[in-house]
């Protein structure tokens, strides 16, 4: 037991890893499914027991290969990151569970094996992602996640063949994204001689106003922000969303921007927070300000006018991914607060309407659209039932999460920019009322639809479902767990700065 | 004196190396078609290749790196002969018509 | 503990009925006995809690923490007593009368019909009985998405239609203003519970009041303030009793009385005679008061005409508030109550006429008083309620709104509740004249149902019952603004 | 050493060129040809620049295996590219690709002169790497010591990426007809 | 003076070709020519790595039983290694992808694709209008 | 190609180039090379082989099953050396504990580690080649 | 499985690991060993440990055929830079008859054609040879045969 | 003397560069892309020498290889349409 506490930090990432290793060359599917399964199970454990030993202290650092940091590879999992992990590995195990069924109809039936594969490595890239605290390694991961995420949103290509167009996109601004990120790491390498992220900033600070240092960091944000699809960088994200295969949809528009954010928010307070608060990253903070406002009404307008459902969602991710770095762009401690409790609620949402809508996609058999979607509630009402809280909870009513992250959105908009800011925040929210009221009228009515087909609900998604749309009340109603981590977090990285 | 006799030799076998590469360069620019190219890439890979390998092996007296020495020169030599060969035959067959007469019946 | 009980009572009977209702859809008739039972216990815990109250007793409980300042709290206040003691006495009369006019109408899908309409009330009572903003929010937003199936029941492109600019309307506002005004106030004290003198002074700067007022009376779109009054006529579509109960009772009642709460509980009516932040609020109470009342003039249809008359008597609620005097405030809490007892007998006749008749069209009510005496006499009753006739409830809430009108001066608002009271009386009493004294048109077959013509004439008695015994009344009001 | 500028700045050279030829080229196969010439002489930069496992890297994968890849997949691709106007699309490509290189230029008169011993590359972590291979891991190959232990997961997570790609383009290139049917081994000459 | 000039004119030079390989990737429309500007854009920043790690007089980090022989920096030389293979993982990708697409719409051309996708679109939708 | 020349020289070049790929792996500790190079040099063999003759006589040497397994296995033997470390009690990927010295043990650990890259990269590059030579594109646009 | 072919290849490739490797450790030549094993298993697997494979036969002539080939070459290329720096050159293509009966010694001998610069052999059908040289001088060479018995000479060395 | 080698080859490579972007037809290009292969290779073992290393002729080894396999596959494509079976 000590064995596994002390490993903790690698175990959530080799897990999922080595499990991927070994499912892929399984030829039966089920069991591959349970396999991957028990993996992302024992991730969870990992995750949730990483949770208990930070609560003793402050950070955990694991050496790997056992080389003092500079030289090796170093792990860090402090308060900050804990959150990510525990959103890509509870969403992660919620997302297997429900994955198998859909596998089977999505995927040729000799290759969901490998499908499994992709996956856990999606996981365990983002996994390494979170927990790495070396500039290069986290590099490495960017590409697993990325290049396994690309795969699995073109094997969406059986349902619709857009599906590889949209990998194509995914992949090439994926990996301009990364070599961007590189050259950015390449230059502050140059200029420090380390890539280990607290090496990195203790050196930072000595250089001054280095010029190689400002473009270093605007090269790595940028990287990162087209993976996080901040605004205008978003291209890639509604095609890739809404034509992969759809647990694809669900893991991904969960776990793969929120980690990508807080990578962002890692680089900009970690890295060169100590030193170039004042003259870059008040600056930046501006243009973050900005696109996050753009992303809020584009993302939203775009979803008002989509037909198909799940591209609609994801147009709908652009725009909250927007809130989420509006949060962040604020650089104060409530601030970067309501950003990560965004990034939490906003994944139990994004993860609860995706699964619902493809359940329905899945009951029916076609492309959920605005047209299609017509009476299809009253069939399938467990789903619809899950549907409607989660949209409702993205829409930001009381007693779900989407309300707390709103309100304290607002608030440290209010507290920092004045009235227009929350204004703003708001117009928005009530604009993306519409489309989600679009939805849930049009599976509430039943005008059109054919009585001849009759469509049965599956048991084995129920569970996941409800897991998820339970999680929305319940952190609505008590939500002092999340609004006191986020608070933890974002006051560690603001103490960092000063 | 050995020393020096070894160090002249590779040196005029340099400039016998440097020699056959430009002229068969030129040769890739000068000569009319496919054909009469492969016969200057050919010199490139035989008497240029083996007279700069034969410098260095000269130059590293005899020890390991002679023997990587050759078997980079065998191995050009080998492959030399072979992709000079396809491309003729391919272009031959592509019907690449060359320049010049064809003497008796050609395939 | 024991006093408390009943807090719980009030609320759960309802949320049991909502969750009992759809597991007696085999069982009409069980069913549709849910509604009376449930009122009469709520109404019964409601009186209990209303004599506790009057007792001193400050019943509160807190259902749970979301963080430290924020929480899911009730509370007895003055107004809650009365918006519960509302809601739940005409839920028996109008749970009674919406048997009668489902069953005589024939209406599908009731079983869903009468879940959402316990879950509406249930909404209702909470808001009555909330203690802090945030749980004022919830259930008014609770209360917004359960009456949309009711809006929507008839699930036809015109129900489809109504019920867009319904939901838009009601959350859109209560998004873009409520939400943030409710923020605003966390943000600048830190809660946001309710006091019996406001919570705000000291914490904002008098030039912003009439702003923050602003984003509350626009963001509270139930109370149905023009320009955002347009969702109530879009209601209309909706099967009578839902307009009875929730858009005369719950749903508008709902909206003014946030506002009440808002003018006394967050801001203190201290507070804002003294900033003065209210009287913009008088002016736009007072126009829309007077546009809307013109509008009903020009409504041919029944249900729209009292629609608009609703939005004109809801304004004069705000009116109330706005005036910001504790006799003017004492006036808008009794009308709460007059208004709710007056409308919902127009309702229930304009209901039971369409049962009977289907007719909607006022210009086709000819002469149709000697078919159905009973049904009109309630509704000239109710009518004079509502213009505030003297055996009628409704004179009292005038008189208190003109006397806090009187004690501030503001002549020009007695004008304008005179004027409009003499728009009231006729477009109201048009109706009962053309059918008493207009000849009978057509030869219309006229079926009559019991439970509906009943509780109609039942809830044009209890007009006149309330002008006598209008001293609990008073009492309880008396307690609201601080007179304690 | 003038000798060792002169080959870089050959060689840099000579990669712009090919790099400037590969905009233009509309031939599918003079493009693949033109980018494996690049990757040698970015191999022999590689050499020049002291990299040697760079290079026989780069001359391998890059060189090499890309582009067989290119020319595998090309044998199911169009072999030339549709002619293409000069159009707004281009010009705005012309700007970005300007304004981040301005930004880079900018951004290297901060940055150390190549070459240089005190760079702070130099000074920090390399010479500790070396005495560590020479004295912890005990052999010659620095890189190797690097990549397979003081960096190893690096290593690590790189196989996986390859790992990764090899079973995408194994699951996206799935074809059911040529694996449903036993490979049946032809007969040997 | 020549060192300076060496010193920049590497950098500028390795920036230039960055760009030019970010230039094929913006510009072109062909799906294929974009994996190769990739994949000449990454070339070019591992040139920019492997710079840094040049000494000039150094030697490759292999060492030697000679004591003060000076070694270029290892580091660099580690992390290409890594982005190199990284690299080809994204060209083979990419170029799996190109192959699917090819199939998919018989067209690379990024136009012509786009084209026969809203060709789709406008059939859906007018369909389900009929 | 049915070019009897480039058939003979494929089958006498075959051999060596595998056994240069393995000497490559296996000196990557003292000069250039490694798994990643090693690999891809083997991989070249079969890729050659596979073009002269034919991707089907290639899979007679290198099934495709056991290509697979093999590409799994490669990377799985790296993270097991790691997780070896791990249960001897010293951090993953530490290879201290695996031989009787420090040095030996880093020897070790090297060594595996470099053969598990070897082997991945191998054989994914074959099967790489695989796919992509024998993808059928059908009659679609085939110019 | 273990015949003399397989056992002269894995002689054959020990030598050339022996000569690649510079590192004599009992780890390293292990190694070797193993390696060797596993390239001649994969040859016998692969089923083409044939004589095209591994000419042994060639071996007792072969320096001798080697130390001529190379004379011819440098002759050649002498000629070829000539024709290159004059410009003077007047291609042809023609055919001639190959004597060798065996794949490997076809190979040998148009591989020998190909080898010595000004001639190519573009073409072969049996034992035609279609070959292109750069002058007339050098397609005489070729006609004349000489190289053509050589290698029939080399072949017959069994 | 290694460097004024490296100069020749550098000249060389230029002047087959040159035939490699004028082409004509493929075929010329796939023989200069060739010859730039074993260029390439002579280069590296010559800078070797000059650099004093010669130790890393593998890599030149490497390129001869990769070279080789490059034209087969180039030719390969243009005789067959592809690399594969079909």
């Amino acid at each position: 037991m000590t064995f596994i506490i002390k490993n903790l930090p690698i175990l959530i990432v080799i897990t999922p890893l080595m499990f991927s290793l070994i499912v892929a060359v399984l030829s039966n599917n089920r069991l591959a499914w349970i396999l991957s399964t028990f993996a992302s199970f024992l991730t969870m454990i990992f995750s949730i027991l990483l949770c208990f030993e930070l609560s003793n202290n402050s950070n955990i650092s694991y050496y790997l290969g056992n080389w003092p940091p500079p030289l090796g590879i170093e792990y860090v999992i402090d308060k900050v990151s804990i959150i990510p992990i525990i959103i890509v590995s509870v969403i992660g195990f919620i997302a297997t569970l429900y994955a198998h069924n859909f596998f089977i109809l999505e995927i040729d039936r000799n290759l969901v094996s490998k499908t499994y594969s992709l996956w856990l490595l999606t996981i365990a890239g983002l996994m390494g992602l979170i927990t790495t605290a070396d500039a290069f390694n986290l590099f490495v991961f960017l590409e697993i996640s990325s290049l396994s995420a690309v795969a699995l949103v073109a094997l969406g290509s059986k349902m619709d063949r857009k599906a590889l167009i949209a990998g194509y996109n995914y992949l090439i601004l994926g990996a301009v994204g990364a070599t961007f990120y590189v050259i950015g790491v390449g230059l502050l390498y140059g200029v420090t001689g380390t890539l280990n992220m607290s090496d990195l900033a203790q050196k930072i600070p000595a250089l001054g106003l280095n010029k190689s240092v400002i473009v270093a960091f605007t090269f790595m944000m940028l990287g990162i922000m087209v993976k996080a699809a901040v605004f205008p960088l978003h291209i890639w994200l509604p095609n890739a969303y809404a034509y992969a295969p759809s647990p694809v949809s669900v893991l991904l528009a969960a776990t793969a921007t929120k980690v990508s954010i807080y990578i962002l928010v890692r680089i900009s307070y970690t890295i060169f927070g100590p030193s170039y608060e004042i003259y870059t990253f008040e600056s930046l903070r501006y243009v973050l300000l900005y696109l996050a406002i753009l992303a809020m009404f584009a993302g939203t307008i775009m979803a008002i006018f989509e037909k198909d459902v799940k591209k609609l969602l994801a147009h709908s991710s652009v725009a909250q991914i927007g809130y989420i770095v509006l949060g962040i762009s604020l650089a104060t401690s409530p601030g970067i607060a309501s950003g990560f409790i965004h990034l939490i609620n906003h994944a139990l949402i994004k993860a609860g309407l995706f699964m619902s809508v493809v359940a329905m996609g899945y009951y029916t058999l076609k492309r959920i659209d605005v047209n299609s979607i017509t009476g299809l509630g009253r069939q399938v009402p467990i789903t619809f039932f899950a549907f409607v809280i989660c949209a409702l909870s993205l829409a930001g009513l009381p007693l779900t999460v989407g309300f707390i992250s709103k309100l304290y959105l607002i608030k440290a908009a209010f507290m920092s920019e004045g009235i227009w800011l929350p204004f703003l925040i708001l117009v928005s929210s009530a604009l993306s009322l519409i489309y989600i009221w679009k939805l849930i009228e049009g599976l509430w009515y039943n005008k059109t639809n054919s009585k001849s087909e009759k469509i049965k609900e599956l048991p084995e998604i129920y569970i996941p479902l409800l897991i998820i749309s339970f999680l929305n009340i319940y952190f609505g109603i008590d939500a002092d767990l999340i609004i006191d981590n986020s608070f933890i977090a974002s006051d560690a990285l603001i103490s960092g700065i000063k | 004196m050995l020393d020096v006799s070894i160090e002249i030799i590779s040196i005029i076998s340099f400039i016998l190396g440097a020699f056959f590469i430009l002229t068969g360069s030129i040769g890739l620019i000068r000569l009319p078609d496919v054909f009469s190219r492969i016969h200057a890439a050919g010199m490139i890979d035989t008497a240029g290749a083996s007279f700069i390998i034969l410098g260095m092996i000269l130059q590293s007296g005899f020890s390991l790196i002679t023997a990587k020495l050759v078997f980079i020169g065998i191995f050009i030599f080998f492959t030399s002969p072979i992709t000079g060969h396809v491309t003729a035959n391919l272009a031959r067959k592509k019907g690449v018509i060359p320049v010049g007469k064809t003497k008796g019946k050609t395939l | 503990m024991a006093n408390e009980f009943y807090i719980y009572l009030s609320i759960l009977t309802p949320l049991i009925a909502f969750f009992i209702t759809p597991l007696l859809s085999s069982n009409p008739n069980l069913r549709d006995s849910l509604g009376p039972i449930g009122g009469i216990i709520t109404f019964y815990s409601s009186l209990n809690i209303a004599s506790l109250y009057l007792n001193g007793e400050i019943l509160s409980y807190t259902f749970f923490q979301i963080n430290e300042t924020l929480s899911i709290s009730f509370k007895i206040t003055g107004l809650g007593v009365i918006f519960g003691l509302v809601a739940s006495g005409l839920w028996i009369l109008a749970s009674i009368y919406t048997i009668g006019y489902m069953r005589g109408n024939k209406e599908k899908n009731q079983t869903r019909f009468f879940t959402f309409y316990s879950i509406a009330i249930f909404a209702a009572i909470c808001i009555a009985y909330s203690g802090n903003l945030l749980t004022l929010f919830i259930f008014y937003e609770i209360l917004t998405f359960s009456t949309y199936p009711l809006v929507a029941h008839k699930q036809n492109n015109a129900a489809k239609q109504a019920g867009r600019i319904y939901m838009g309307i009601l959350v859109g506002t209560s998004i873009v203003f409520l939400l943030p005004a409710i923020i605003i106030v966390w943000v600048l004290t830190g809660s946001l519970d309710f006091a019996p003198n406001g919570v705000l002074k000291g914490n904002i700067s008098n030039e912003y009041v009439p702003f923050l007022l602003a984003l509350f009376a626009f963001g509270i779109g139930k109370a149905a303030l023009m320009p955002f009054h347009k969702w109530l006529p879009a209601a209309m579509v909706a099967p009578t009793p839902v307009s009875a109960l929730l858009h005369a009772v719950a749903v508008v009642k709902a909206g003014v009385f946030s506002m009440l709460v808002v003018i006394t509980y967050v801001f203190g009516i201290d507070f804002l005679t003294e900033t003065s932040g209210a009287v913009w609020l008088i002016w736009v109470s007072s126009i829309t008061l007077l546009i809307s009342s013109c509008i009903a003039l020009t409504k041919d249809d029944l249900k729209a005409r009292l629609a608009y008359s609703t939005i004109s008597q809801l304004s004069y609620i705000v009116l109330g508030g706005a005036i910001a005097t504790n006799i003017a405030v004492q006036g808008a809490a009794i009308h709460i109550v007059m208004h709710a007892v007056g409308k919902i007998t127009l309702f229930f006749a304009a209901g039971s006429i369409y049962v009977a008749t289907h007719l909607s069209k006022i210009s086709d009510l000819n002469g149709m008083g000697k078919s159905m005496p009973l049904t009109f006499i309630a509704f000239f009753i109710g009518s004079l309620s509502i213009i505030g006739v003297p055996p009628m409830g409704g004179s009292w809430s005038k008189f208190y709104l003109m006397l806090g009108s009187v004690e501030k001066d503001y002549l020009l608002v007695i004008y304008i509740l005179a004027i409009s009271t003499l728009l009231n009386v006729y477009y109201l009493l048009e109706i009962p004249a053309k059918a008493f004294f207009q000849p009978k048109r057509t030869n219309i077959q006229v079926t009559k149902h019991p439970l509906i013509v009943y509780p109609t004439f039942f809830a044009a008695m209890l007009t006149i019952v309330l002008f006598i015994y209008i001293e609990p009344l008073k009492h309880i009001t008396n307690l609201i603004s601080g007179n304690q | 050493m003038i000798g060792e500028i002169i080959i870089n700045a050959f060689l840099v050279t000579l990669m712009l060129t090919i790099a400037v030829f590969i905009i233009n080229t509309r031939k599918v196969i003079s493009t693949i040809l033109l980018a494996g010439t690049y990757s040698l002489v970015a191999a022999l930069m590689f050499v020049s620049l002291d990299a040697v496992d760079v290079a026989f890297t780069e001359a391998s994968v890059g060189a090499g295996i890309s582009t067989i890849l290119f020319l595998a997949a090309l044998s199911n691709l169009p072999k030339e590219e549709t002619e293409e106007k000069f159009n707004i699309k281009h010009i705005y490509a012309i700007c970005t690709c300007t304004l981040v290189a301005g930004l880079l230029i900018w951004a290297s008169y901060d940055l150390p002169l190549v070459g240089q011993l005190e760079n702070p590359v130099h000074q920090h972590l390399a010479q500790d790497f070396i005495e560590g291979s020479r004295n912890h891991i005990g052999i010659p190959n620095v890189v190797t010591s690097i990549l397979a232990s003081y960096r190893g997961y690096d290593t690590f997570g790189e196989t996986v990426v390859i790992y990764t790609a090899g079973i995408a383009v194994l699951v996206l290139l799935y074809d059911k007809v040529s694996n449903s049917s036993k490979p049946n081994p032809r007969k040997n000459k | 003076m020549i060192d300076q000039i060496f010193g920049v004119w590497n950098y500028w030079i390795v920036f230039i070709l960055m760009m030019i390989g970010l230039y094929i990737v913006i510009s072109k429309k062909s799906l294929l020519k974009k994996i190769v500007g990739l994949a000449l854009f990454q070339t070019s920043v591992f040139l920019l790595y492997i710079t840094f790690g040049k000494i000039a007089g150094g030697t490759a980090p292999i060492l030697t039983d000679n004591v003060n022989e000076i070694y270029s920096n290892p580091l660099p030389h580690v992390l290409i290694l890594t982005a190199i293979v990284v690299g080809v993982a994204t060209t083979a990708l990419g170029l799996a992808l190109t192959v699917r697409i090819n199939k998919a719409y018989g067209s690379i051309n990024e136009n012509e694709i786009s084209a026969s996708d809203l060709v789709e679109y406008h059939k859906k939708y007018h369909e389900v209008k009929k | 190609m049915d070019n009897i020349i480039l058939k003979v020289c494929t089958k006498v070049l075959f051999t060596p180039i595998i056994l240069f790929g393995l000497y490559v792996q296996f000196h990557g500790d003292f000069g250039p090379g490694g798994g990643f190079q090693a690999g891809v040099i083997v991989a070249a063999a079969f890729i050659l082989y596979a073009m002269v003759f034919s991707v089907e006589d290639c899979k007679v040497i290198m099934p495709p099953k056991l290509n697979f397994f093999l590409l799994a296995l490669g990377a799985f033997l790296y993270g097991f050396v790691g997780i070896v470390g791990l249960i001897l009690g010293d951090p993953y990927l530490s290879y201290d504990v695996l031989g009787s010295s420090k040095e030996a043990g880093q020897h070790i650990g090297i060594l595996l580690v470099e053969f598990g890259v070897g082997l991945t990269v191998c054989n994914v590059m074959i099967s790489l080649f695989y796919s992509f030579a024998n993808f059928n594109f059908g009659k679609k646009n085939n110019d | 499985m273990i015949n003399a072919k397989s056992v002269t290849l894995f002689i054959v490739l020990f030598g050339f690991w022996l000569l690649m490797s510079g590192y004599y450790t009992p780890l390293i030549l292990s190694l070797g060993v193993i390696s060797c094993i596993l390239c001649v298993y994969l040859t016998i697997k692969g089923k083409f440990l044939d004589n095209e494979t591994l000419p042994i036969y060639f071996f007792p002539r072969l320096i001798q055929y080697t130390l001529w080939l190379i004379k011819e070459i440098l002759k050649s290329n002498i000629q070829t830079a000539k024709v290159i720096i004059m410009k003077s050159e007047e291609p042809e293509l023609f055919s001639v008859k190959a004597s060798q009966k065996t794949n490997e010694g076809k190979v040998t001998y148009a591989n020998s054609i190909t080898l010595t610069p000004g001639t190519v052999t573009t073409q072969i059908k049996n034992d035609i040879f279609e070959v292109h040289a750069l002058t007339k001088d050098f397609g005489d060479d070729v006609r004349s045969s000489d190289m053509d018995k050589m290698v029939t000479w080399l072949e017959k060395s069994k | 003397m290694f460097l004024a080698v490296l100069i020749a080859l550098g000249i060389s490579f230029l002047l087959i560069l040159v035939r490699l972007i004028i082409g004509k037809t493929t075929f010329d290009r796939i023989l200069a892309a060739n010859s730039i292969g074993t260029i390439i290779v002579l280069a590296i073992s010559v800078h070797g020498f000059y650099m004093g290393r010669p130790e890393f002729i593998d890599i030149s080894i490497v390129y001869a290889l990769i070279n080789f396999i490059g034209t087969v596959a180039v030719l390969k494509l243009f005789d067959k349409g592809t690399l594969g079976d079909k």
